[in-house]
């Protein structure tokens, strides 16, 4: 059961991981290029508009991410698909959906300092996103207490779902909470429509493709780090056990 | 153009080039690490010492270990 | 599963009358924590009384982490998971007993602290019935969500740091709905609360459904 | 008859580090075994492993018919176990103690009374609580638990340890009846004497493996005087 950890990604695996590092790096940079200099500005926001070339797929990502990490976890605590590579997919991909939560909150807060005159606002998608990072940052921590592999995995699991039936409850009360407030009188990103068009709109589409893909690149790497890390210790188990028969010669 | 669009793209970019960039250098310091250990290993269970794989233990029948198979046990390593 | 259960909740209610760890700690834990919030806001009754719902639950919050590491450590201090997987217990009984007890614990606490907001922000209890409805679901929900994840943390060495980490995000449903509830019965509106009553139910019959489900392998690792 | 303990080539780990390292072990239906081996040799991690609390990573475990790796729950019932830690608590008598370990584990209640005054907790000593009790009386009240569960297997983890004279009497009285209960005791201990004594055989422990007896400097010369 551990000796997959053992091998080796083959050629076309390096390959293709290669490939997909220059097509969402060649995405980025066209993402970036048109959104800064070629697209104009918005006729309400300025170019304030272009920082919702990225925002909108940070968010998306890290959807994407806890939704795979979810999925993953659930793949290895059915019995018939346990296998360690859910667990280490699990794994990977939260990490990956932490940072794009944190870069969500990041450039939401940045583009509402000018839009809104503040940093924050109790806005239902950016206090769920919010309250997802804290959720997803004590996952991470009950991934990093030690422990054999298949108990810290099963733990790590319960926890991913544990969390996860929590995301609707967390969005659902939260968007119910504000729309009980009368929300403060801003232009808000997800009424306003006429910012998408021509030119826009192809980046902003460029702009999920390419962060997309980023994600998935990510994740394979912290992937292969954590298989690595795996066939490490299992070397190390063979070390220590090794060492363990021979106490008994010592004497 | 404001201030805000450059730092927004700085932050966004800035960390996820760090990460990844971090994330390929602990790959490739893991990769050198196993390395090393599989060559450790390989000392160490030289020969006919049975334990390089856990799974699939050498058959014994007897419940107690004979004096000459822990000598076999002994690894390379013992000093 | 209900026999061990009650067993299971009979034994940590036996422990606690003796050892009134709950009444001589947590209690007055939990009124300093109100006191503080008197202090921070200040003393002005126009701001306390309409914040005192919020800040009722956050105290009721902070001591369920409290009650539930009480709830871990009474497990004879470094054999507990051994002793109460040696015991043979079904493991959704363990999980239902002392999830129980904590609940009769918390409803106990929150009775008290009711008064305590009453009496120093000059909240004025109205809509009872909402109000004893929104603590038993509010409860119900949070001692799951605690004693799921008080099994994960209890046989660590970083239970302490763990255990809120993991908790109070997962609870922030339960304080959002239960102060609005709370809100709205103080306000006088107490029909207003039945949509949060809902969420608050909902919350509570997943999580004892997954501890249920989750709390024997939780259990057994480690 | 199958054995009531078998395992073969089991290794059980703590976290990396193997605390079993393929352990091979038969002990037939009411033997009493006594373990030995130096600190760290596995003792208590075997017996660990057989009260189905450790995982068996790799291997084969049964234990009163059950296999360990498929399910190491099952067995618990049956099993009595004795260690380090008491799995006791402090705010109940010793009689509250025994009510709930053996409701838990769905044992004859009768049974309480009896194997409370065969370890003299008469009167008002099984009302106090157990924060109250010495150490000598608490280890007494986990073998007053022992006999009260009436486990088919018992596990004990140096059990003579903290008892005075007459404790340490009754408990070997107890284990040598336990053929004639068709108990299996598995214990381990330092006490040689009394172990070799009520033990049927001893099983020798090192480096998380069961192995032949060390030779001893004692035991060559002993070797050597029966040559010449």
């Amino acid at each position: 059961m551990r000796a997959s950890t053992r091998t080796v990604p083959s050629e076309r695996v390096a390959v293709a991981l290669r490939v997909l590092g220059v097509a969402s790096l060649v995405g980025v940079v066209a993402t970036v290029w048109l959104g800064l200099f070629v697209t104009p500005p918005d006729e309400f926001m300025g170019n304030l508009v272009r920082l919702l070339y990225v925002h909108p797929p940070m968010a998306w990502v890290a959807f994407l991410a806890y939704g795979v990490a979810s999925l993953a976890s659930l793949l290895y605590l059915w019995p018939r698909t346990r296998s360690e590579r859910f667990d280490r997919l699990a794994g990977a991909s939260g990490e990956v959906g932490v940072v794009f939560t944190g870069l969500t909150l990041v450039s939401g807060s940045i583009w509402g300092r000018p839009t809104w005159g503040v940093w924050w606002v109790w806005d239902p998608l950016l206090t769920t996103t919010a309250l997802l990072f804290v959720l997803y940052l004590g996952y991470l921590a009950l991934r990093r207490v030690p422990g054999e592999f298949h108990v810290r995995a099963r733990r790590s699991a319960i926890g991913a779902l544990i969390a996860f039936i929590d995301v609707p409850i967390v969005y659902l009360s939260v968007e119910w909470w504000r729309s009980l407030h009368q929300a403060p009188t801003v232009l808000n990103p997800t009424t306003h429509k006429t910012y998408v068009h021509g030119s826009m709109a192809w980046t902003l589409l460029l702009g999920f493709v390419s962060f997309t893909l980023v994600y998935t690149w990510l994740v394979a790497h912290r992937y292969r780090l954590a298989e690595l890390q795996d066939a490490q210790d299992t070397e190390g188990l063979e070390i220590a056990l090794a060492e363990r028969r021979a106490e008994a010669v010592g004497r | 153009m404001n201030g805000y669009v450059e730092a927004g793209y700085i932050m966004v970019l800035g960390t996820l080039s760090s990460y990844g960039v971090a994330l390929v250098a602990r790959e490739h310091a893991a990769r050198r690490r196993v390395g090393t250990a599989a060559v450790e290993e390989s000392i160490a269970t030289s020969a006919d010492a049975p334990v390089t794989d856990l799974t699939s233990p050498a058959p014994r029948d007897t419940p107690v270990v004979m004096p000459g198979e822990l000598e076999q046990d002994a690894p390379g390593r013992a000093p | 599963m209900l026999r061990d259960a009650v067993l299971v909740a009979g034994k940590d209610l036996r422990i606690e009358i003796r050892s009134r760890v709950g009444l001589n700690q947590i209690g007055p834990f939990a009124l300093a924590v109100l006191l503080l919030f008197g202090l921070a806001l200040g003393p002005d009754r126009r701001v306390l009384a309409p914040a005192s719902a919020g800040l009722f639950w956050v105290a009721v919050l902070l001591s369920t982490i409290l009650g539930v590491q009480r709830s871990y450590a009474i497990e004879s201090v470094d054999g507990a998971r051994d002793g109460l997987r040696l015991s043979g217990l079904d493991p959704a009984g363990i999980f239902l007993g002392k999830a129980g007890a904590v609940v009769v614990q918390l409803l106990v606490l929150e009775t008290a602290l009711a008064v305590g907001v009453a009496l120093l922000y000059g909240a004025r209890l109205s809509g009872a019935l909402v109000l004893i409805g929104t603590c038993v679901l509010g409860t119900f929900g949070l001692a799951a969500v605690g004693t799921l994840y008080g099994v994960v943390a209890s046989g660590l060495r970083i239970r302490e740091t763990l255990l809120p980490l993991l908790f109070l995000p997962v609870v922030s449903p339960v304080l959002l709905a239960a102060t609005k509830a709370w809100d709205e019965a103080l306000a006088g509106t107490p029909g207003r609360a039945g949509g949060w009553l809902d969420v608050l139910a909902v919350f509570a019959v997943l999580y004892v459904a997954t501890g249920i489900v989750a709390f024997g392998p939780l259990l057994e690792d480690g | 008859m199958p054995p009531a303990v078998r395992l073969h080539e089991a290794v059980a780990l703590a976290g990396r580090f193997p605390l079993l390292a393929g352990a091979c072990l038969e002990v037939g239906e009411g033997e009493v075994v006594h373990l030995r081996g130096p600190n760290g040799a596995g003792k208590t991690s075997l017996l660990k492993v057989l009260a189905g609390l450790l995982p068996v990573h790799s291997g084969e475990a049964t234990v009163l018919g059950w296999d360990l790796v498929a399910d190491r729950r099952a067995v618990r019932g049956q099993v009595g176990m004795l260690g380090h830690e008491s799995f006791l608590y402090e705010e109940l008598t010793v009689e509250e103690n025994l009510e709930f370990a053996v409701r838990a584990s769905r044992g004859p209640v009768v049974g309480i009374r009896p194997a409370l005054e065969q370890f003299g907790f008469t009167g008002r000593l099984a009302s106090i609580p157990l924060a109250r009790c010495s150490a000598g009386q608490r280890r007494r009240a986990s073998l007053a638990l022992l006999v009260a569960r009436g486990a088919r297997l018992w596990l004990l983890d140096e059990p003579h340890a903290g008892l005075d004279q007459d404790g340490r009497d009754l408990l070997d009285e107890l284990l040598a009846g336990s053929r004639a209960a068709s108990r299996t005791v598995v214990f381990a201990s330092h006490e040689l004497e009394r172990a070799t004594a009520i033990a049927d055989r001893t099983v020798h422990l090192a480096g998380g493996r069961v192995v032949e007896p060390p030779k001893t400097p004692e035991s060559v010369e002993q070797a050597a005087a029966h040559v010449a």
